[in-house]
């Protein structure tokens, strides 16, 4: 199954574990490159939630009969999971939450409303994502903190040198993606950390691009805050997680009010709960948790490294078979790369292409991809962008270059 | 697919080469159009005596769609009065939203209606009909 | 299939179509009488959710993909079906959310954060689910406002008398829950907003137990925000929605800040999307709205009316069957009750109940069922829950009333 | 289903008549006991003198389970030294949440151990040792 033919490595999965990768688009085969929007489920991840409704579909923790407890134990078994996966110590040190975004705002909103004022400063990488840039001027807004990109080159590359000569103690945060989803950029997320912590400032990942390729080990990176997606890593949507350094989660403030993150409720006034409760008001999303479980394991059964070896194979093919696209400019190309191909073909916007490639079966995102600042930096309003994962293959770039030589015959 | 009734040829050749690109001096009226999915953007400007839009001109950054679109209704109404430019604007909407068939009156922008196949490109014909809409009805640019 | 048995009607369903109820529990038939914690799902809604995963799944509204397509047709779809249960004008009043908590959560962080103060009053029932309580209270220690439990009688209605004498100019929302999911008791929800409109204050109705058995009609009751569970009215986990009052959501501030609720963002400024973008932050629970949509489906296609024909029967039955088990004391008895049958047995605590009904396949709820302030009031730490939906038969109250005098010779 | 390991003979005599129960009026420890999810509570005092239980009381509301641990424990540390009582508490501890199978040292609180078949209803068991061990670990009351 894995092993290499002629440069490009096979996927170390079957093809066949994910169903919709069957079905033809316009007639054509489905060559699906949109994977930095969303990845496709392998069967695994659907079947354990269709599973969950089918069997064992009960609200969690409150209940004592047997289909509550099915539910809770599979709801709880998901977070060690996750924290195995990341590497944290403490599975409650792992939040449910509705996504990335919303991981990214609980910080924002907890730790960010409390512990930031006008005396402050924030760091964000000039390649941020809208989700870690939007919930911090909101914070703003509230507090008087001030925010301030980390430039990036043209190549998509952060500048190492200025953030250390801009980092002093009135930065309380550093916010940086670890993989870019606009550029494939990977960023040293391990060394920021330790440039941030020596200025008594935290750190946190966006890791939504990471997990189903590079995720970090939280420990070993030494990240007070990660925050991920499920649907990025093979998972459902409507659910991801934040991790939290159990010194600073202790004694964090509550997110959202309602069940389960209480202790005591009384119209006096009410206790809360103690983490990860406090920060998962209300019935959390139990198919999805599993769902989430069940990417885990299947990322695991397939391994990390394999995935990343594969990826970085198609990458490489990739970057040189775009490369001899006539009138085509990557963007983007920062040596240490995850397998994003983002670019521009001179004379037609990336949306024209985005609806020709459909028109042969190939799936790529084109826009500002939720980093508009990084667009503006840039100089470009919008890119193509294909993003790879580990069911990809030669032939669905072969079919891209294809699709892209075609889309030049129609605005020839 | 029809890639052809989409990008046919007219609104190729609009996107490629627009008419009436830049934005007037002594524009009586002005509006500007975004779209927050996919960053497209349109400035237009209008100028109108005596209820006549006697020139137009707009700038922006978008698909061909989008550009075709704003080249060809800017070519389509300068000489119409306003009343006649909003009634034109709005048939133009309808067609490129709905199923009705008579495009007859549309004259070249009929070939906009292409782009109904692709519900995710309907946006980007409207920007600047929308565009041209907000302009006339609450674009009015006070005279210093 | 619809119709009556001697004084109980058969469910307007066909109970093939839920197959988790086809299960065993313990070697005994399931009687899934834990309705009102979360309903189980029928086929067509797990369906939907493994057809968008098999053959349509992609990000919404930013592709221009055949799948992303599909996937946003399909979501946007969902948003006019609910928009038509609840009987809502303009589909683009409903917002998704993550849960009838994070709805209330919303309301409290937006529209509570910039309208209330210490000269303001805030009226809840005093039958509030957590959910309705605890985001309030959190509002209150940031802006001083005020908040005033209404009176509920030893039966479990509310005393409309002390509210309309309480009603005044400094009173800013009553908050309510449509169906008490504690005790079964159905508000007058129509007559309150009246009156509260009367005197310029808004009202919030906690629709959580009503949807699947007696919706609101948003128009017809007047009312301001409505929240909403799908997982309680046989949609999926995860995904909820609130409606809000158009007038009203056109100047709300935002609430998460991320993807897709912006305009324009850039490091000097950013400016926000029309709702309900506004307020929908990130990569939504796709899979959860579209499995939400056939759950309305379902619902639209038995009908609210033969939903709650049945379900009456079924509480008119069960009343009487447990008021005729010695040292069974039924809690909350309103005139106008859902079909919620709560109650405390003499000598035997609610969650030993829970445990030993377990034991014959009865699956109910024990505790405050987060109404701890309720539970106070009554006087009771907890009580034991049976909460019917469309599936539930004679036969399962039988053998809840069989299991209990089981569980009395236990503890005899 | 085990139903009558989970409520033996011994548990449900607990239950219904509480050894223990009532707060103490000279107690020198207190702690107190919550289950958020189910509501059940507990609040415990004990008189140490020299190193030696010799009193103990509690009071609270909550399920079979609960209570009979609470009354079982309590009897069975009246009288011990409170390091034996801290060292008995954690046995017990272990044996309703782990698979050890070594029960004889529990005495009458082997019955206890019929709630590991029982998830959901360990939390009711180890409320009321949790708050013994908060008792004597921390719940030393100031003396006035
Ligand atoms: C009346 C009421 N309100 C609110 C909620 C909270 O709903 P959810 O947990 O789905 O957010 C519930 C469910 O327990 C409820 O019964
Ligand atoms: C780098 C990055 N951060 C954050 C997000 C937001 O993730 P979600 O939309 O799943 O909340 C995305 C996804 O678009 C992303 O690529």
């Amino acid at each position: 199954m894995a092993g290499s033919v002629g440069q490009v490595s096979l996927p170390p999965v079957e093809l066949a574990e994910f169903p919709i990768l069957a079905q033809r688009v316009h007639g054509n085969r489905l060559a699906y490159l949109d994977n930095a929007a969303t990845t496709q489920k392998p069967r695994s991840v659907i079947e354990s939630m269709t599973h969950y409704y089918e069997h064992d579909n009960a609200n969690v923790h409150r209940g004592v009969h047997l289909l509550s407890q099915r539910a809770t134990d599979a709801f709880d078994a998901a977070r060690v999971k996750l924290a195995q996966f990341i590497g944290a110590q403490n599975p409650n040190s792992v939040l449910w939450t509705k996504g990335c975004t919303e991981a990214i705002n609980l910080v924002a909103q907890t730790w960010g409303l409390a512990n930031l004022g006008p005396d402050k400063r924030i760091l964000l990488s000039a390649m941020e994502h809208h989700a870690n840039i939007v919930p911090w001027q909101m914070v703003a807004e509230r507090t008087g903190v001030t925010i301030t990109p980390i430039p990036v080159s043209d190549e998509g590359v952060l500048d190492i040198d200025w953030l250390r000569a801009n980092l002093d103690e009135t930065v309380a945060l550093v916010g940086v993606k670890q993989i870019c989803n606009a550029l494939g950029t990977v960023n040293p997320i391990g060394e920021i950390a330790t440039m941030a912590h020596a200025v008594g400032a935290l750190i946190l990942v966006d890791g939504a691009q990471a997990l189903a390729h590079a995720p970090a080990n939280v420990v070993a990176d030494d990240l007070d805050f990660y925050a991920m997606s499920a649907h990025k890593a093979y998972g459902p949507t409507g659910v991801g997680a934040l991790y939290v350094r159990p010194e600073i989660l202790r004694d964090l403030a509550p997110y959202q009010g309602g069940g389960d993150m209480i202790r005591t409720v009384s119209w006096e006034g009410t206790t809360y709960n103690d983490p990860p409760n406090r920060f998962e008001a209300g019935t959390p999303n139990i198919a999805g948790v599993i769902g989430f479980g069940a990417a885990l394991d299947f990322l695991t059964r397939i391994g990390i490294d394999r995935i990343h070896l594969h990826e970085e194979s198609l990458l490489e093919y990739g970057t040189s078979a775009l490369s001899a696209v006539p009138g085509l400019t990557l963007r983007g190309t920062a040596p240490c790369k995850a397998a994003i191909l983002s670019f521009t073909l001179d004379g037609i916007h990336p949306h024209d292409l985005g609806t020709l490639l459909d028109g042969h079966g190939v799936a790529i995102r084109s826009g500002h991809h939720c980093c508009m600042p990084l667009m503006k930096r840039l100089g470009v309003p919008a890119t193509a962008r294909a993003s790879l994962a580990v069911y990809n293959t030669q032939q669905d770039i072969d079919q891209l270059v294809f699709a892209l030589h075609e889309a030049k015959r129609v605005f020839a | 697919m029809e890639l052809e009734n989409l990008y046919q040829e007219i609104i190729l050749d609009h996107a490629k080469k627009p008419r009436h690109f830049g934005l007037l001096v002594d524009a009586t009226h002005r509006s500007e159009g975004h779209n927050p999915l996919c960053g497209d953007q349109v400035t237009l400007t209008l100028e109108v005596r005596d209820g006549v839009i006697t020139e137009i001109g707009f700038e922006g950054c978008g698909c061909a769609i989008a550009l075709a679109t704003a080249s060809l209704m800017s070519s389509a109404i300068q000489g119409k009065s306003t009343d006649e430019a909003l009634q034109f604007s709005q048939q133009v909407l309808q067609a490129v939203t709905s199923q009705c068939d008579d495009t007859e009156p549309l004259g070249d922008l009929a070939a906009l209606t292409g782009v109904r196949r692709f519900p995710m490109r309907v946006k980007c014909a409207t920007l600047a009909l929308h565009a041209i809409q907000d302009a006339l009805t609450s674009g009015s640019i006070e005279r210093k």
